[in-house]
């Protein structure tokens, strides 16, 4: 593919245009799931555990169903009970008996707020007074919350049929060890043989929630014939055809979807919940069925992203050069397999360029929701730990920690620990605008502290389709099958507009229904605006080589003997003939008389998409007698290949930032010893509001990624990577506290503080 | 003849340890082919779990994808996200 | 017990409805109005999205029974523009990008509207604080805040 | 289903019979803040809410610091913090009341919501408890006036008897250099309940020693919890005495280990809030002529 992204040649891509949807998003016009309606719908709702494992012994619906204004109410007995079938989807590996399971517990419930049934009624109360007439029979099993206990000798079995994988010979028993991976490259014990210094360290995260505002909901009617019609929010409209069908056993030519609005999903909207059930709910009432979740339904039913336990160890020589690298980490998956370990692994230190490095994961199952992606899954976790490590081995070096990254940074050819060789990335480049920031060398004050720590994810490509379609006046339409969770819209038009050589305002892009255009994978991975950008790019280049020939046509010369340029066709030289420029909307007008309608709708599977790296800059102020931590002053650098709309990538970087600076100080699942979640609400589970932070200064590196033909990298995820060591490196800085523990809350570091002070200090 | 690579413990468990060898192979089609004869189940493993690198570019499903004939490939899992 | 009739002002419209004794204005105004502008985010009054101003002060409408309307005037997100014209708060939230998803930001403008004709030239400080009760999870507020400063710049100066 | 009914009468009398004849269970409605939220988690299932708000007088502010407020029992927080010479006689008061919930929450909160409720973290009680402030309720044997901390009685627990409920709150005239202060703790910067709370009043005389001061905790107990506050009386809130309030403070701490904070992190804030709050209300008083 031709590189068209010098940034002297690009009059469209770089600026800051108003979004396309952006007027009905500030006028209320919007319409996002919960908003969709479909005629006679009623309202379905569904009945959750409140036990955190037990088995069902039965379940009674016959008092619910009787209730009048009651439509319909099912349970597992009116889902198929479809068999384990792995397949990795866009989000990652998926079994879609354990989906299956999530959305409609069968024999036993893995979680508290597992679902068990569900039923239809003419309105909220009915609803709500019908679950309350269904009579759950469980057995109460014994639980298990953390993940050091579920692994535990003698720790209650999630599931008696999952054995480990990975380990040889194949176990006999079976364990809440849903699988063991290892990623090694070099000697390690050789490279801690020729370390001077050695920081050696156990850390924890806790689980975090996307926390998108938006509650999860779907409308969904079958009708008589079988032909399923879906609106929902989420990530992926194709992902929910997909899904649905699976689970319910459609035929996909069966089931339109229609992508409403989505409010924030982070990873979180990569799977279904409501959509199965809605349908299910549908077939059994003949109506349409509309499904909302509350904000307590969210935290107790869906994914968050995996806690874990982070063993590391780093070791380098006293100049500072890293020999080697090791980590052992144990990720919770919640009540199915899934972990995000391959790459937590695999990210831990794929920021510098390593001979020995070894990493060992596990992938546990325990009595809590199971994880769904949340940005940059696995990267966020293990690199707050290996990024902690790197400051303290600065510290024991009396290296500055940027100096220590340099010397060690990752580069074209560097070799990670999955195998894979770097190619034109920009770690070095980021590193530097860090050191060369004025913040790195402002002033601090008493109880203040700096702190700096770096992030790598891959980003990724996959199967996306983009149209674009010359309106008969010379505007242009776009379209794509990516919901457009942050200003997608903008940047597809904006590419579109470039390669047509027309004003951004001449062209418009929409997201059709899943039977209105070709398959495109989840808005996930940071893929949208390279992979689907890549077939809206393609699109627009074939709908210009057809104007060239509709022109040459038009003035009877050979198409070789047309150029485009700026919107219009001109003669590609003095013996090609003295015709006046056609601009788009000329030809466009005579396009029955060239050949009929002018568009272009391309499918690509984008490969090799371009990695990205960011470095963060925090300064925090601590107050030693409570523990709060004020963030002062924030700076992240990131290496986005080439910013489309340079305001949505600051924007993404800016929202990553402050999530993780949540994860870092006070989000977290609490339990209670009944295995219950105790904050599942907004009021105790305190994502950051406006007073808690500072302006957050994004910083744009561009080092284009040659495989996309505008130079983008994927941005929607690194930024989440290194807040979480930024701010305890930081935290250290403003105290002299080394803290392991997620999240670092008023209570741990006062205890801290005081521990610090006492004899023996120990955390 | 490209060389493959496997750094995950995944794919050794196929190879019985074998972390390095060479496979006659021109696409990532005739490599997964190969792959599965040489280790029976790695090629299957490989189509659903696995991409591939080819001398630092990561392809996650690409039939086509060409090999040359010095091409380093690494074997490593899928990469998804949020 | 049977509905009960509310006579309130919506936007400057006299609007008559029936509610539940126990039905929030929230529910009311998406279900029975249809101003579904106005977002449930949490249903406790913890997120903003559902705010809205009633006499000049504002609330979570989550927060207020239906029936509680009666005879005051609500001000909800399809009420701050002007007919096709955007209010400047409404512009300058889309020339500064304060939106991503864009579920919270009704909520986010009716609370800057409300702070703006308390407080024209609000410090960043104060538009932090005021703006507290509105929860952002894609932006990290910096763009919002910058929009908020812009508005009140324009708005002072026109 | 047990339906729910709504009244809004117009009157004290009338309000007082409604609640007295009310056969099943009743919620008093001033701000609602803290009643739908209960309501839609179903944790509680009124069938009777007697909304107070359109009974004249009961939002509103009167009086001065000469001769003190009277504060209608659903005047919202946003009311309170409007009204300057409420603020400056009592900012800790207002303070605390401005600290309630979000500036959402504050257009509808009130004093009287805010006691009833019961809740020991509530944010504007331990002030007012400070300030003196007392309440006057009104019932089916007429209205009685008692002071602010004697309502609460246990979490969820108030002395208001059946038929009873707040009309208004009443906040004395300042005498001398006297001035209050409000501290709460929480994990972020607002919308969390408070972890510790606490409110100071304090009195000077004209060298700056202290001859009169009130101590309320929140957070740290069943119910607030006054502290003793013989320790600064008679100082110029010299380090020794803060110190000693810091141990005083502590002491009164019979807190819960919760998701908001631990035994151990609660005691020791209470201390360290205690020592602030004081200074912050000495400083006030100090400044006052």
């Amino acid at each position: 593919m031709t590189f068209i992204g010098n940034k002297s040649d690009l009059r469209v891509v770089g600026t800051r245009p108003v979004r396309p949807d952006g007027v009905d998003k500030v006028t209320g016009r919007a319409v996002y799931g919960a908003d969709a309606t479909m005629p006679g719908q009623i309202i379905g709702k569904v009945l959750r555990s409140p036990h955190p494992h037990a088995k069902i012994i039965s379940i009674d619906t016959s008092k619910a169903e009787k209730l009048p204004g009651v439509k319909g109410v099912i349970t597992s007995a009116d889902i198929p009970n479809i068999p384990s079938e792995e397949a990795f989807v866009g989000e990652g590996p998926m079994n879609f008996r354990d989906l299956s399971l999530n959305c409609m517990a069968r024999d036993k419930v893995l979680y508290e707020g597992h679902v068990v049934a569900a039923v239809a009624a003419i309105n909220d109360a009915v609803a709500d007074a019908a679950l309350k007439l269904i009579d759950v029979k469980y057995e109460i099993l014994p639980h298990v919350i953390d993940v050091e206990e579920a692994m535990a000798p003698g720790a209650p079995i999630l599931h008696d049929n999952l054995f480990t994988a990975g380990v040889t010979p194949k176990p006999t028993t079976a364990s809440n060890v849903a699988k063991q991976v290892r990623f090694t490259i070099g000697d390690v014990e050789a490279g801690f043989a020729q370390a001077d210094v050695i920081v050696e360290q156990t850390y924890t995260t806790a689980p975090v929630h996307q926390a998108y505002i938006e509650p999860h909901a779907c409308v969904a009617a079958i009708a008589a014939d079988g032909q399923v019609l879906i609106t929902a929010s989420s990530q992926g409209h194709f992902m929910i055809r997909a899904y649905t069908a699976k689970l319910l056993g459609i035929e996909i030519a069966n089931i339109r979807v229609t992508n409403a609005e989505i409010g924030g999903g982070f990873g979180g909207k990569t799977v279904v919940y409501l959509e199965p059930l809605a349908v299910a709910l549908s077939k059994k009432s003949g109506r349409p069925v509309k499904m909302t979740m509350t904000r307590e339904d969210v935290f107790r039913g869906t994914g968050p992203t995996s806690g874990g336990t982070i063993w590391v160890k780093v070791g380098a020589t006293k100049d500072g050069k890293i020999t080697a690298a090791q980590t052992v980490i144990k990720l919770q998956a919640g009540a199915f397999p899934g972990s995000p370990i391959n790459p937590a692994l695999m990210c831990a230190f794929a920021m510098y360029d390593l001979a020995n490095v070894d990493t060992l994961g596990y992938d546990v199952v325990s009595n809590r929701p199971k994880v769904a992606a949340y940005r940059a899954p696995g990267a966020p976790i293990s690199s707050f730990a290996a990024e902690s490590a790197i400051d303290d081995l600065a510290r024991k070096l009396g290296m500055d920690p940027i100096d220590l990254r340099l010397k060690n940074a990752a580069k074209q050819g560097s070799k990670t620990v999955y195998g894979v060789t770097h190619g034109v990335i920009g770690y070095e480049e980021v590193l530097n605008a860090a050191k060369a920031h004025p913040h790195w060398t402002a002033p601090l004050g008493k109880n203040q502290g700096r702190g700096v720590a770096t992030g790598f994810w891959f980003n990724i490509g996959g199967e996306s389709t983009g149209g674009v379609f010359i309106n008969e006046d010379g505007t242009a339409s776009v379209v794509t099958g990516s919901p457009d969770i942050g200003g997608s819209r903008a940047s597809m038009a904006m590419m579109a507009a470039e390669v047509l050589g027309i004003p951004y305002e001449k062209v418009r892009a929409v997201i059709p229904d899943t039977a209105s255009i070709g398959f495109t994978h989840v808005t996930g991975g940071s893929r949208v605006t390279y992979a689907t950008g890549m077939a809206v790019t393609q699109a627009a280049q074939a709908v210009v080589e057809d104007l060239k020939k509709r022109a040459a046509m038009i003035w009877d010369i050979s198409p070789e003997a047309v150029e485009w340029k700026d919107g219009e066709a001109v003669p590609a030289g003095a013996n090609a003939g003295g015709f006046d420029p056609l601009p788009l909307a000329a030809i466009a007008l005579k396009a029955a008389k060239t050949g009929g309608p002018i568009g272009s709708e391309i499918s690509v599977n984008a490969q090799g998409a371009g990695p990205g790296f960011g470095a963060h800059i925090c300064d925090i102020e601590v107050d030693p007698e409570t523990g709060h931590s004020t963030i002062l002053r924030y700076t992240a650098v990131q290496d986005v290949g080439r910013a489309i709309h340079p305001s949505y990538v600051e924007g993404q970087i800016q929202g990553g930032a402050v999530q993780g600076i949540g994860w870092a100080l006070n989000e977290e699942y609490i339990y209670n010893k009944k295995g219950h979640m105790d904050n599942a609400g907004f009021l105790d589970y305190r994502i950051p509001v406006a007073s808690d932070l500072p302006m957050i200064e994004a910083v744009l590196v561009e080092v284009p990624n040659t495989r996309h033909p505008f130079g983008v990298r994927g941005v929607g995820e690194v930024p989440i990577v290194p807040p979480m060591a930024a701010v305890r490196n930081a935290i250290r800085g403003a105290i002299d506290l080394e803290m392991f523990h997620l999240p670092m809350s008023p209570p741990r570091i006062r205890a801290a503080v005081d521990a610090a002070k006492a004899p023996k200090a120990a955390e | 003849m490209p060389t493959v690579v496997i750094s995950g413990s995944s794919c050794r468990d196929f190879t019985h340890g074998e972390s390095e060898f060479e496979v006659a192979a021109t696409t990532f089609r005739q490599l997964i082919r190969e792959l599965e004869q040489r280790f029976p189940g790695l090629g299957e493993h490989v189509e659903e779990y696995m991409a591939i690198a080819i001398d630092g570019v990561i392809y996650q499903d690409a039939y086509h994808a060409p090999l040359k004939p010095n091409s380093e490939i690494v074997l490593i899992p899928k990469i998804g996200a949020g | 017990m049977s509905k009960i009739h509310v006579e309130t002002t919506i936007n400057g419209e006299a609007m008559e409805f029936l509610a539940n004794p126990g039905e929030s204005l929230l529910d009311a105004l998406r279900n029975t109005l249809n101003l579904t502008g106005t977002k449930e985010g949490c249903g406790s009054g913890d997120c903003g999205a559902c705010t809205v101003i009633i006499d000049g002060r504002m609330t979570c409408s989550c927060l207020v029974l239906a029936v509680e309307a009666g005879g005051h005037e609500i001000t909800t997100i399809e009420g701050i523009a002007q007919g096709d014209t955007l209010h400047p708060i409404q512009r300058k939230f889309l020339e500064n990008a304060a939106l991503q998803c864009g579920f919270c930001t009704p909520g986010f403008i009716v609370a800057t509207k409300a702070l703006l004709d308390k407080n024209p030239d609000p410090t960043e400080t104060e538009i932090r604080f005021w703006l507290a009760g509105n929860l952002c999870r894609c932006t990290g507020y910096d763009k919002i805040v910058r929009a908020v400063q812009d508005a009140a710049a324009e708005m002072r100066g026109g | 289903m047990p339906s729910l009914n709504y009244v809004a009468p117009t009157t004290v009398n009338d309000a007082v019979k409604i609640l007295a004849d009310a056969s099943g269970p009743t919620r008093v409605m001033s701000g609602g803040t803290d009643l739908l939220v209960q309501l839609r988690a179903g944790r509680i299932s009124p069938e009777l809410i007697v909304d107070t708000k359109k009974i004249p007088g009961i939002m509103g502010i009167t009086g001065s610091a000469a001769e003190g407020f009277t504060i209608g029992a659903a005047t919202t927080g946003a009311e309170l913090g409007d009204h300057k010479a409420l603020k400056a006689a009592y900012p800790g008061v207002v303070e605390a009341a401005n600290l309630i919930g979000s500036k959402q929450v504050q257009g509808r909160a009130s004093l009287a919501g805010n006691l009833c409720n019961a809740s020991p973290a509530a944010d504007s009680v331990p002030a007012v408890v400070a300030a003196g402030g007392t309440v006057t309720i009104a019932g089916p044997t007429g209205t009685r006036t008692v002071p602010a901390e004697t309502v609460v009685t246990a979490p969820g627990r108030t002395s208001l008897a059946k038929g009873e409920f707040i009309v208004s709150f009443h906040l004395p005239a300042i005498t001398g250099k006297t001035s209050d202060a409000y501290l709460r703790f929480i994990p972020r910067t607002e919308m969390d309940i408070a972890v510790v709370g606490c409110g100071v009043s304090v009195t000077v005389d004209a060298s700056g020693t202290i001859t009169a001061a009130k101590i309320s905790l929140g957070a740290v107990a069943p119910t607030q919890v006054p502290v003793d506050a013989s320790c600064i009386i008679g100082t110029k809130l010299d380090d020794a005495a803060l110190e000693k309030l810091d141990a005083a403070a502590q002491a009164m701490c019979n807190p819960i280990d919760d998701k908001r904070g631990t035994i151990e992190f609660r005691t020791k804030v209470a201390g360290v809030l205690a020592r602030r709050t004081a200074k912050i209300a000495y400083d006030r008083a100090q400044a006052r002529t």
